[in-house]
């Protein structure tokens, strides 16, 4: 099909009966894995139906229990901005890897998850910080938890005429933190081999009172693992505790062997970088940032 | 005499032979000759060859002069980037 | 159905037709002749076609001549003032930074719009701010070396003239 | 010959003439120029490895309003006379026109059908769509293995092996079997004291040039035929497509557009000949361009190899016997560098006894091209992962290994040739003072050393120069710049005319402009075209010379041309420069202009070392180089500034085939990989800087000494990279890229 159209809507309505009206209608936002698909073949869009036009989608808020970010905003603003960074500094790394600056420069959180790669760089890092996702549609407005969204690689719940409108994250407490790491060939520029994130909240005595991990790329969607969380709770992370945690998480995993890596390099390397962003994690929500 | 060495490939259209004695003053009447004394090998397997005459390596020869003792060694063309 | 847009493009008005799937890179190369910005990918992976789009760093091939309605673009034609080079091209130039050059164009957007954020980068960040932007032939060092001098040529004219 | 002793211009580092338009996009590409009434041809690509075509009906598509022209293998030359001889490469026409368009079969996926014009891109490609091909699949050949197996599909029902004792009775995927050898082997053998034997292997690499083949043609109602196109040789385009269409090469004209990258990649034509097909049966000009994906799909790779070497050497590690057993993947049609490879993998080393048998292997992927220096990288990876193997095993250090081996002048190759005016132990010699050789390392850490070499080409040159009024120089000349040759020809023409840098405007002339040249291509421009240039200029100071004598009524001998002016040697007051006899022209015998022509049919061979320290982190197998230091001979360095880049640039393709690029396919033979995401080079943040170390032994058959520089700088950081790696690792791995995941598995694998 070719593209027939492109339609910059002003308000949260006209997009709805947009995505709903126009023959193979997409919402557009950063197009960086969008318009690459359309030349590719990958997609066949009918219709382009840019949302960056409308009032909210754009922006990062500070509000009294949470953040909220536009979906649409690109990921230079994410990773660039202070107090996201000193609340969330895993889920601003995760933001400032997705691609390169120019790529930054157009992606945004909306784009990421809708595009619903099991190797989301965002995806990861949103989870474990227990994002919501906010979605407009001809329903109105609902709710969803981040790890919901995706029902396998390239597939989403968004009904006809929905769209991702905002991503919440609730306020963190004191000494809560998050990492995330993700393993690719080059240092830049490539897509997540693994990703891992995790969030952990720990006591005065240094004591792991909630944790929360989370794994890319080694499963259709993003992989979380209430078993491997469980098992750090109570605990001072200490090496038994984490090893514990990694072996349930590794077996918990389900990669596919493709020309990024193999199920084997997959699974072990998932354990890495576990462990690593458990230890990041820790040591920041010592510090209490 | 000079002595010309061959390839592989032109040894295929000389019997096997691998080295021929000819009596020449330059490269091309010694490629004449060379023809001359095997008629099935053909002109491509040889104008196409670099040589090295007494080691010194030559692109595409033609007039070089030999001397009565010279050594001519074929050289496969080298592709270049 | 073909798009009429009204943009501003290196601080001119510029008005065009695009289709609705035309990038803003087929814009600028084949219906506005500005061919300084290169296709090296079409798909975000090389930065030849960096452009700035209200000052911030994209890949003219991952926007849409569409979205450019109301917007602002800086592509490599823009840069120098008549033929007075940016510190940046002048750098690039003295370095003998460039082999081919096709990278080039977007070498100088990606880095002017680094050095317009930040005008004390190390190397490291140099080679970060630059990592979308492919070079093959220079192995990037004399980039990143004209770069860094770029950088400290300006803040030692905007010392100057502080 | 003298070598020049004082040299004012040559060797300082001034700004490309070129420069500024290359910085602020005025430059133009191959996809930067246009004409009105220009149309858009399209590629129709096979989307099988193998198969026979039993028909195109492409009437559908001829229907369509907007569509000029269709054309496919019938609109091709019938028959070809003989092999083109193009300068350094030597080309079946048959094979070169049935991989511009496929004729009985499609050999590779991606290979060309048909190709269309039509007024616009979208109905180009919308036209493609619509030209119904019928195909009947057949087995694809994937590999090495696959395709010597006697029972392999073959590709080319009509290709006997060429280099068997007899021509053999049944076609084969094996193209050709060369053999070269010096001394008596099996005696080496038997007088060594330590035998070692490893095979290595390297994934096919592109070039990997920014910029995609791009052309316009233009044919007129009198077939004079125009061509704009990025290539490394507009006389080559010139050849082939005369060739290839049945058209006489004079009324072709070729200008060479500014190239983005070329590496070897774009000595060859895909799109050109259907540019002009198309354009002659549209009438219109019709441009076309690759898409990145085509460039990965169609366009020549390096070659996926596989090499077993096998070395006899002393305990004290002098090297008595070396064998080797190459074998290269040519892509879908004969013509890998295999030869080329085999003349390169020992000739760093003077054991006596050696042999290098190479083969030549069809399979149905792309045809592959030149690449930087073409079949020397995997042959140096082979052998100098091998020396360090075994300086490792007999416990030498292994620059020792290198110093105690490293060929002579007057040492025989094993291709015949002697060596001579080479620069290895000088290079040994300033490896083994750099700081990077005795710098400490961490865990985890390991350094490489690999000895590089490569022939350099000459052939065939011209170039003109031009005395404009005002005094200045226009400099035309015949090889397109590609990495800053124009401010190298400048600065020799300075030199040789004594006048300032900035007076010479060198220009790449179109095929019409300009005297023949062969490709920018074995590393040859600033040698041939440089001594093309002199010759230019000498020409031009003989005419100089001879028109003051004339203005002063002296004898020509009397007259001295020096620091850009003639003077009377006898009568100083004699005094006339360039303006002023520019001035005279039109009173005198007319415009003054110098000719140059040269073919050299000898080159100055070159060496390298290079140094590479690489990090491996040993719980994901990822590595990082942390250090590298390219040490190159170049003869004289006109420019150092573009010397050093050719050997950071070079360095860098090296790292990357080491580590991470490789045309990756699947079970039917499709490219997985075909974009810059997934077929991984080296980005800025990859990279330390690249130290470099030129060293400058003249050669003495240039009038600047030079030796080319641009091939040598890739042959090795293969192997230093890849020893720096096993040695940080503790691993053995012997197949490139050492992607992480191969390297993990190693690390685990040892336990």
């Amino acid at each position: 099909m070719a593209v027939r159209a492109y339609r910059a809507p002003r308000s949260i309505p006209e997009a709805v009966s947009l995505l709903a009206s126009e023959p193979g209608a997409f919402a557009l936002s950063g197009g960086t894995d969008l318009l690459v698909q359309q030349r590719s073949g990958a997609r066949d869009p009918g219709a382009f139906i840019d949302l960056k036009r409308i009032p909210g989608m754009l922006g990062i808020e500070e509000q009294a229990a949470c953040w909220r970010i536009g979906a649409s905003t690109p990921c230079v603003d994410i990773a660039s901005h202070a107090g996201l960074r000193r609340e969330f500094p895993g889920l601003v790394e995760a933001a400032g890897l997705i691609g390169s600056k120019q790529v930054q420069g157009r992606a945004s959180l909306g784009g990421n998850l809708c595009n619903a790669s099991p190797a989301a760089d965002s995806v990861p890092a949103l989870v474990v910080n227990r994002a919501s996702l906010l979605i407009s549609g001809p329903q109105g407005e609902r709710r969803i938890a981040a790890e919901c969204l995706t029902l396998g690689p390239g597939r989403t719940v968004l009904g006809s005429g929905e769209f991702l409108s905002a991503v919440e994250i609730p306020r963190a407490a004191v000494r809560q933190a998050d990492a995330y790491l993700r393993f690719i060939p080059r240092t830049e520029m490539d897509i997540a081999v693994v990703g891992a994130a995790a969030a952990l909240q720990l006591d005065a005595e240094g004591r792991c009172t909630a944790a929360r991990i989370a794994l890319g790329a080694v499963a259709p969607t993003v992989l979380t693992v209430p078993e491997a969380d469980a098992v750090l709770i109570g605990t001072h992370l200490d090496t038994d505790a984490v090893a514990a945690c990694v072996a349930i998480a590794q077996s918990a995993c389900n990669p596919i062997s493709d020309r990024r890596g193999t199920a084997e390099f997959r699974r072990h390397v998932a354990g890495v970088l576990l462990r690593r962003v458990i230890a990041i994690a820790a040591q920041r929500a010592a510090q209490g940032v | 005499m000079a002595r010309l060495v061959l390839l592989p490939a032109q040894r295929t259209h000389t019997g096997g032979v691998s080295e021929v004695d000819v009596d020449a003053t330059d490269v091309r009447s010694a490629v004449a000759e060379l023809m001359k004394r095997f008629p099935a090998l053909p002109a491509a397997e040889v104008e196409g060859c670099h040589v090295a005459i007494d080691g010194e390596l030559v692109m595409d020869p033609f007039l070089e002069s030999l001397a009565p003792q010279s050594r001519v060694i074929f050289v496969q063309r080298i592709g270049a980037g | 159905m073909a798009i009429h847009v009204h943009s501003t493009i290196n601080g001119q008005a510029a008005e065009f037709l695009c289709e609705p799937d035309a990038s803003a890179l087929d814009v600028l190369r084949d219906t506005l002749g500005l061919t300084g910005s290169k296709e090296g990918c079409n798909s975000g992976d090389c930065g030849s076609c960096s452009v700035l789009l209200d000052g911030s760093l994209v890949c003219a091939c991952l926007v849409l001549g569409a979205e450019l309605e109301g917007r602002e673009l800086l592509t490599i034609e823009g840069v120098a003032a008549g033929s007075e080079l940016h510190p940046l091209q002048q750098k690039l130039l003295e370095h003998n930074a460039l082999q081919c050059g096709i990278c080039i164009p977007g070498i100088v957007i990606a880095a002017k719009a680094l050095l317009d954020r930040d005008p004390s980068p190390d190397e490291t960040t140099v080679r970060f701010a630059l990592a979308g932007n492919l070079c093959r032939c220079t192995g990037y060092d004399k980039i990143i070396r004209a770069v860094l001098d770029a950088a400290a040529t300006m803040r030692d004219s905007a010392g100057a003239h502080a | 010959m003298t070598i020049a002793t004082h040299i004012p211009v040559v060797g300082s580092r001034p700004p490309r003439p070129d420069g500024a338009d290359k910085v602020t996009g005025r430059a133009r590409y191959g996809a930067d120029f246009s004409l009105p009434g220009m149309v858009w041809g399209a590629v129709l690509r096979s989307p099988h490895a193998h198969a026979r075509i039993l028909g195109i009906d492409t009437s559908a598509a001829r229907a369509m309003p907007g569509v000029l022209a269709i054309v496919t293998a019938e609109d091709m030359a019938e028959s070809f006379s003989a092999d083109v001889a193009a300068g350094e490469s030597h080309v079946d026409m048959q094979d070169l026109s049935r991989n511009v368009l496929a004729r009985e079969k499609v050999l590779y996926h991606g290979h060309a059908v048909a190709a269309v014009a039509a007024t616009t891109q979208r109905l180009a490609k919308e036209a493609l769509r619509a030209i119904r091909v019928d195909y009947e699949e057949l087995p694809a050949v994937l590999d090495i293995d696959a395709a010597l197996h006697p029972d392999a599909p073959v590709l080319h029902p009509g290709m006997f092996t060429r280099g068997l004792p007899e021509t053999p009775s049944k076609p084969s995927n094996l193209a050709s079997r060369l053999v070269m050898q010096k001394g008596d082997l099996e005696q080496g053998f038997a007088e060594s004291e330590v035998i070692m034997q490893r095979t290595y292997t390297c994934a096919s690499a592109h070039q990997g040039y920014i910029e995609p083949h791009a052309c316009l043609a233009s044919a007129g109602a009198d077939g004079q035929i125009d061509i704009w196109c990025c290539t490394q040789g507009h006389f080559a385009v010139r050849s082939y497509t005369a060739a290839l269409l049945g058209i006489e090469p004079a009324s072709i004209r070729v200008t060479a557009t500014e190239i983005g990258g070329g590496f070897g990649g774009k000595t060859t034509v895909y799109l050109e000949p259907l540019a002009v097909a198309l354009s002659r049966k549209s009438g219109r000009p019709v441009k076309m361009q690759m898409s990145r994906e085509d460039v990965f799909r169609a366009t020549g790779p390096g070659s996926a190899t596989r090499i077993t070497v096998k070395v006899g050497a002393k305990r004290d590690g002098t090297l008595i016997a070396m064998d080797a057993l190459m074998e290269y993947e040519a892509g879908a049609f004969k013509g890998s560098p295999a030869g080329a490879g085999a003349m390169t993998i020992f000739t760093a080393y003077a054991a006596p006894h050696q042999r290098a048998v190479a083969l030549d292997i069809v399979v149905n992927k792309p045809k592959v091209a030149a690449y930087r220096a073409p079949g020397a990288p995997q042959a140096a990876h082979a052998t100098e992962c091998l020396l360090n193997e075994l300086a490792a095993e007999l416990g030498i250090d292994p620059l020792e290994l290198r110093f105690r081996n490293a060929t002579r002048n007057g040492t025989p190759t094993v291709y015949g040739a002697t060596l001579r005016d080479i620069g290895l132990q000088e290079c040994l010699e300033a490896a083994r003072a750099h700081p990077h050789w005795s710098a400490p390392l961490a865990a985890h850490q390991g350094r490489g050393v690999a000895v590089g070499f490569w022939f350099n080409h000459g052939a065939q040159s011209s170039a003109s120069v031009h005395l404009v009024e005002g005094g200045k120089i226009l400099l035309q000349e015949g090889t397109p710049d590609i990495g800053g040759s124009r401010a190298s020809m400048a600065l020799m023409a300075a030199d040789t005319l004594g006048i300032p840098y900035t007076d010479i405007h060198p220009m790449v002339a179109d095929t019409a402009s300009v005297g023949y040249n062969d490709m920018t291509g074995g590393s040859r421009v600033t040698y041939a075209t440089g001594y093309a240039v002199v010759e230019a200029c000498r020409d031009l100071i003989a005419s100089l010379r001879a028109r003051a004598a004339a203005v002063w009524g002296v004898d020509p001998a009397r007259v001295e041309w020096k620091d850009g002016t003639a003077t009377d040697i006898e009568d100083s007051t004699h005094v006339l420069g360039l303006s002023a006899l520019a001035a005279l022209s039109g009173r005198m015998e007319g415009p003054l202009s110098g000719q140059g022509a040269v073919n050299l049919k000898s080159a100055a061979p070159s060496f390298s070392v290079n140094i590479a320290d690489v990090e491996v982190d040993p719980d994901t197998g990822a590595s990082k180089v942390l250090r590298f230091t390219a040490i190159q001979d170049a003869g004289r360095a006109i420019h150092p500034d573009f010397v050093e880049g050719q050997l950071q640039g070079g360095a860098v393709q090296g790292i990357g085939w080491a580590l991470n690029e490789e045309y990756r396919f699947d079970a039917k033979g499709v490219l997985e990989n075909p974009g810059f995401l997934d077929y991984r080079m080296p980005v800025a943040s990859d990279l330390p800087m690249i130290d470099t170390v030129i060293v400058e032994v003249p050669w003495p058959d240039h009038p600047f000494g030079v030796r080319g520089v641009g091939e040598t700088p890739i042959c090795a950081p293969m192997a230093a990279v890849a020893s720096a790696l096993n040695a940080a690792a503790g691993t053995a791995i012997r197949d490139l890229p050492l992607s992480p995941p191969r390297v993990l598995s190693a690390i685990l694998a040892k336990g």
